[in-house]
């Protein structure tokens, strides 16, 4: 008999690091299986986390598809299901299903240099694919992130991208000015039109608010990017995560079967309707 | 296999399936539904059309997933809940009915098959009767590829002859179903097949409400995403869900947990339908919404059915049963809408 | 023997009069039937129809509604709205097939404790021959 | 007799002196007997217009559309909005006005009278012509309708297919309007509450068996709350998500938000929902009958908005949508207000 893909998993709450507090906080979780069901996945794959008696939410996995041990989630509060996991301690168990979606094309962007543009909670999504990129090195070109949020209170892994300096050129950005600043100050697609990554061989990876993303791929397109070489992913509310219930239907597709990663040359023939 | 059976005698066949969940077209008010019953005498195959299509079975409003216990010490219980396993019979399936099933087949099929869905239609025996006269003044299933007498989806399809059915059986289930009562089921003379065949051109003739032109539409809807159309003809929609929940062929749903006690926390996770008419289908927990008007959900219905399910299925997602055309409180006309789309802009 | 039934009654005390009064009935050593959930609001007025039906939803046997007398109403007038308001929502409950015993308001002071303890001892004792009130609880 | 001449000549004259934005009102429709929605904004297609006893839509519902719009527009056009009302639909402009949910100067109010006579049933009708096409619906003033199918002339008494409100309805009238069409001509009504005495005359058991029966069929499609022009409410109980949710609504509040109906379709929540819908239209319910009409399942609606209506005359005296100043039904009282119920 086929597998009821609508049954989660349980898993436990392993770890829980507060990225940003105030009134949108976001908390990082990592959750380990009871048992080894084989969860393998893709990077930009999103997963349905469940808490029983609030709800499921689809939340894209921000580790690395090459750590096994664990999957790690970045959530900002937002509604019902996202507060309840907010309240959630270390040991707690929550359900998980999936994964689900068609994730980044990293096989395709080989010996490519990536550039990684990201905003607010948008980094999430990036991490699983910026740490792919680095845990398989060699196969990839120059590394470059740029990334920014409202205030440097608000960026996430906030530590990380500290070590992450080391590794490749990060690009950092806030959007008013504030004491001991000493990066970019603006918003992120001002930034990308500051910092000028060159399209040549590259691909970039944007995730964020809309609007943002909307006006980092206008800046991609002024400085020379194709479309096909810009990548960014779509969210729409989901229930099913299996191209059933219709809710996240654009066009002729499903974001949480055939998305949530699209490049602009996709996007631009859907819908605008997310 | 094509037998013919007297009229006479359906009671007795029914009378032979008591161990199935049998089901029949009952009026109740005003209005037609299915219904369960043990009472083979309560089969009616005479009947316009059901309010609710076979859809409420086969897929019901209400589906529950599972079963969850939360209490503060130990781990969450989480209790798989499937359908019961009970063989039923739809008696009286109007052939766009049926030929819906065989979309929401499409859709609940594919790389993740919907377990609940398919246990429900894998059990269940669909037995079509024809339409010698259209049963709804708004049937227009010949326009969308549809015919009065169409076995899509049917296991059986009933023709009646005036004192006997004409009966044919298209699938293993159905064939199981007529060996049930072997004796009662004869050999079809020339006669009846002269009559079926003059019955069916005659039935297909009396199908007065059509769509010209089907294949320019989908075309032509591509190209209207943007229209201003869209304001014009949702203007008088109330953003009801009769239309969808209505729909034989529309299959979107919502998955709650829903709780029946706090301490510890108990509840099920349950399935309901949901509509692209709602406000609430698509909005975002920030509040964004990406369809926001009435326009945009008229749009996503339309085009939904006649683009999108078309691009992917191959298939327009109608069957011309008419039903949300009639019901529609405001008095909606699908075909109306259709035929200005082909005709937009020229 | 079948344990005797014990109704289950949700009462919305305003805080003012019959909050107290059942406190006064509290301390005073009063004796009445524990049945009684009691949920203090501040004012009759306050009580949304809502609250009502979720009460019966989520398994109460009756329900009580229970504000100052007139003329005394800590805001004046709450108690008058309350009164229209939960004259048609009794109308209505009796309307769809409610037992009309389930549903019940009361003015008590907050000097009344020996009223209020007799409200709860009738109103258990019209409850217990009805049995449970499966009508409007959750069927989920 | 109303003119539908006259109807034509009146919107004709508003839209070219330009007092009006556009104008709704009736046009035949392409499917069925009943005329749908005609949203006019030029003078030539007035000619579109229809007014006949089958003109049963409560077109006022549209104002809470036309509202939601106009608060999303930048500069929105302030004329008034053209509305055809009947008598039933004229009370329900008077609530939107007592609730200040519209001002006097949004709408220009074409009222016909329904005289002596009402609108029809359209199940009813169709039952008594067995499925012909209905040409021309006429009323004879001998309380008949004349209906012309292609088979010809019928003559069916008022009674047998009036649409039930209009059985009951005294104000057969618009009692606010711009412009009047036709007389203002009371109808005697011997019992204006008969149909729900019957329901009261039941058993508590027997009432419960009517309407659980009833409720159990609904499939909470929210036809009768979206045809409904009271049920204005940007966030319902029956709704899962609050729409009055704006980015500055914090994660807190939509997690708080309490479920009070749940979506399932199941006996206790329909019956929530139906009774919070019911009471919500205490007092000002108009009894247009639309949730009724609208159902696909044919649940009777109606009679629980009628009980409250019966209710808030005969206890406190109170008819609704005969005047925009009074105050509504709960948020008064008289200090005789009986109180017999209460211990």
């Amino acid at each position: 008999m086929d597998p009821n893909t609508y049954i989660p998993k349980l898993a436990k709450i392993t770890h829980i690091k507060e990225e940003v507090g105030g009134a949108r906080p976001i908390k990082t979780f990592r959750t380990q299986f009871f048992e080894n069901n084989n969860f393998s996945f893709k990077c930009g794959q999103c997963a349905m986390l469940s808490v029983f008696g609030k709800g499921e939410s689809m939340i894209s996995i921000s580790s690395t598809p090459l750590i096994k041990d664990y999957l790690q989630f970045s959530i900002l509060k937002m509604g019902r299901v996202t507060s309840s996991l907010h309240e959630k301690q270390v040991e707690d168990i929550i359900g998980i299903r999936g994964p689900y979606g068609n994730g980044f094309p990293v096989e395709k962007w080989k010996r490519k240099n990536l550039i990684f543009i990201g905003g607010g909670i948008g980094l999430a999504p990036i991490w699983s694919v910026l740490n792919t990129a680095l845990g398989k090195r060699e196969d990839y070109g120059d590394l470059t992130l740029i990334y920014g949020a409202r205030t440097s209170k608000d960026l996430v892994f906030k530590e990380e991208l500290e070590e992450l300096r080391k590794k490749m050129t990060v690009h950092l950005s806030v959007d008013v000015e504030e004491p001991d600043w000493k990066e970019f100050v603006g918003f992120v697609p001002q930034n990308v039109l500051d910092k000028k990554p060159s399209p040549k061989n590259a691909i970039a990876v944007t995730c964020g608010p809309p609007i943002m993303i909307k006006f980092v791929i206008k800046a991609l397109e002024d400085l020379g990017f194709k479309d096909e070489q810009i990548y960014t992913t779509v969210e729409n509310k989901m229930k099913c995560g299996v191209g059933k219930c219709g809710k996240c239907n654009i066009g002729i597709h499903y974001v949480c079967q055939d998305g949530p990663v699209y490049s602009w040359a996709e996007l631009k023939k859907l819908p605008q309707e997310y | 296999m094509q037998k013919v059976l007297t009229k006479k005698s359906l009671p007795q066949w029914v009378k032979k399936l008591l161990s199935y969940t049998i089901y029949t077209p009952v009026e109740e008010d005003d209005h037609w539904n299915f219904v369960a019953t043990d009472n083979p005498e309560d089969i009616n195959l005479d009947y316009p059309l059901t309010t609710l299509s076979p859809k409420k079975i086969i897929f019901p409003q209400r589906e529950i997933f599972l079963e969850f216990c939360d209490s503060t010490e130990g781990n969450p219980e989480v209790k798989e809940v499937l359908p019961a396993e009970k063989s039923a019979v739809i008696f009286g399936v109007r052939p766009c009915d049926a030929k819906a099933l065989t979309f929401t087949d499409k859709v609940f099929g594919g790389d993740f098959k919907d377990i609940y869905y398919w246990k429900r239609r894998n059990q269940t025996t669909l037995v079509g009767i024809s339409c010698n006269t259209p049963p709804y003044t708004n049937c227009f299933c010949v326009s969308v590829n549809g015919s009065p007498y169409s076995k899509e989806g049917l296991d059986i399809l009933l023709t009646d002859l005036g004192d006997k059915y004409f009966v044919e059986t298209y699938t293993k289930k159905g064939e199981k179903l007529l060996n049930l009562a072997k004796g009662l089921f004869k050999s079809p003379t020339a006669k009846d097949k002269k009559d079926l065949e003059k019955i069916r051109i005659d039935s297909k003739k009396k199908i007065k409400r059509q769509i010209k032109n089907i294949k320019k539409i989908p075309p032509k809807l591509k190209e209207m995403f943007d229209s201003p159309f869209w304001d014009e003809e949702s203007m008088s929609c109330l953003r009801c869900g009769i239309c969808t929940y209505l729909c034989p062929t529309c299959h979107c749903f919502d998955i709650n947990d829903e709780i029946t006690s706090s301490s510890p926390i108990k509840g099920k996770r349950i399935r309901t339908w949901d509509t692209c008419q709602f406000p609430d289908f698509t909005m975002h927990s920030s509040g964004h919404n990406p369809r926001p008007d009435k326009a945009s959900r008229l749009r996503q219905r339309i085009l939904h059915k006649f683009l999108y399910f078309v691009d992917r299925y191959q298939n327009y997602q109608c069957t011309g049963c008419g039903r949300c055309i009639s019901l529609c409180p405001v008095g909606i006309d699908l075909l109306e809408v259709l035929d200005k789309v082909r005709d937009y802009g020229s | 023997m079948a344990e005797e039934f014990e109704p289950k009654i949700v009462a919305f005390l305003c805080k003012w009069c019959s909050s107290a009064g059942s406190d006064l009935a509290g301390v005073s050593r009063m004796e009445y039937p524990y049945n009684v959930v009691p949920i203090t609001v501040m004012c009759s007025g306050s009580i949304s129809p809502l609250y009502i039906l979720s009460a019966f939803s989520r398994g109460a046997d009756g329900v009580l509604v229970s504000g100052c007398h007139p003329g005394d109403c800590h805001y004046i007038k709450g108690n008058f709205y309350a009164r229209r308001r939960i004259a048609l929502i009794n109308k209505l409950l009796d309307f769809i097939g409610l037992e009309p015993q389930r549903f019940q308001m009361s003015w008590v002071s907050a000097a009344e404790g020996t009223k209020y303890t007799e409200i709860i001892k009738d109103f258990v004792k019209e409850l217990k021959p009805l049995g449970p009130q499966t009508k409007l609880g959750r069927d989920l | 007799m109303v003119s539908l001449e006259d109807l034509k000549k009146e919107a004709k004259q508003i839209l070219k002196e330009n007092k009006v934005k556009y104008i709704i009102g009736y046009k035949k429709s392409t499917n069925g007997l009943m005329p749908v929605p005609a949203f006019i904004k030029e003078p030539e297609e007035v000619e579109k217009l229809v007014w006949d006893p089958t003109c049963v839509f409560n077109l006022t519902r549209y104002l809470v559309d036309e509202k939601r719009r106009k608060t999303k527009e930048k500069e929105p056009d302030e004329r008034p909005v053209g509305l055809v009302v009947k008598g039933c639909d004229s009370r329900a402009i008077n609530i939107l006005l007592q609730e200040k949910f519209i001002n006097r100067e949004d709408v220009y109010l074409l009222g016909v009278s329904c005289e002596n006579t009402g609108v029809l049933d359209e199940k009813k009708l169709t039952k008594k012509i067995k499925g012909e096409k209905v040409k021309k619906v006429e009323f004879d003033e001998k309380d008949n309708f004349i209906i012309t199918t292609q088979e010809g002339k019928t003559k069916i008494p008022a009674k047998e297919i009036l649409a039930n409100r209009c059985l009951e309805c005294k104000a057969n009238f618009p009692v606010i309007y711009d412009v009047l069409l036709g007389e203002k001509a009371k109808r005697s009504i011997d019992n204006p509450f008969e149909s729900i005495e019957k329901i009261e005359s039941l058993s508590t058991e027997e009432r419960w068996t009517f309407w659980k029966k009833q409720l159990d069929k609904c499939i909470r499609c929210y036809a009768c709350r979206s045809v409904c022009p009271m049920c204005y409410c940007d966030e319902c109980v029956a709704d899962t998500i609050s729409f009055a949710v704006t980015a500055d609504t914090t994660a807190e509040e939509k997690a708080q938000k309490i479920k009070w109906v749940e979506k399932s379709p199941v006996s206790s929540e329909n019956f929530i929902y139906h009774m919070v819908r019911a009471i919500h239209l205490a007092g000002r319910c108009i009894d247009c009958g639309e949730c009724e009409r609208a159902c696909p399942l044919d649940i009777p609606l109606r009679f629980l908005n009628r009980k409250l209506e019966k209710e808030a005359k005969e206890l406190f005296g109170f008819e609704a949508g005969f005047d925009p100043d009074q105050p509504s039904l709960i948020s008064c009282f008289k200090d005789e207000d009986p109180e017999d119920f209460i211990r």
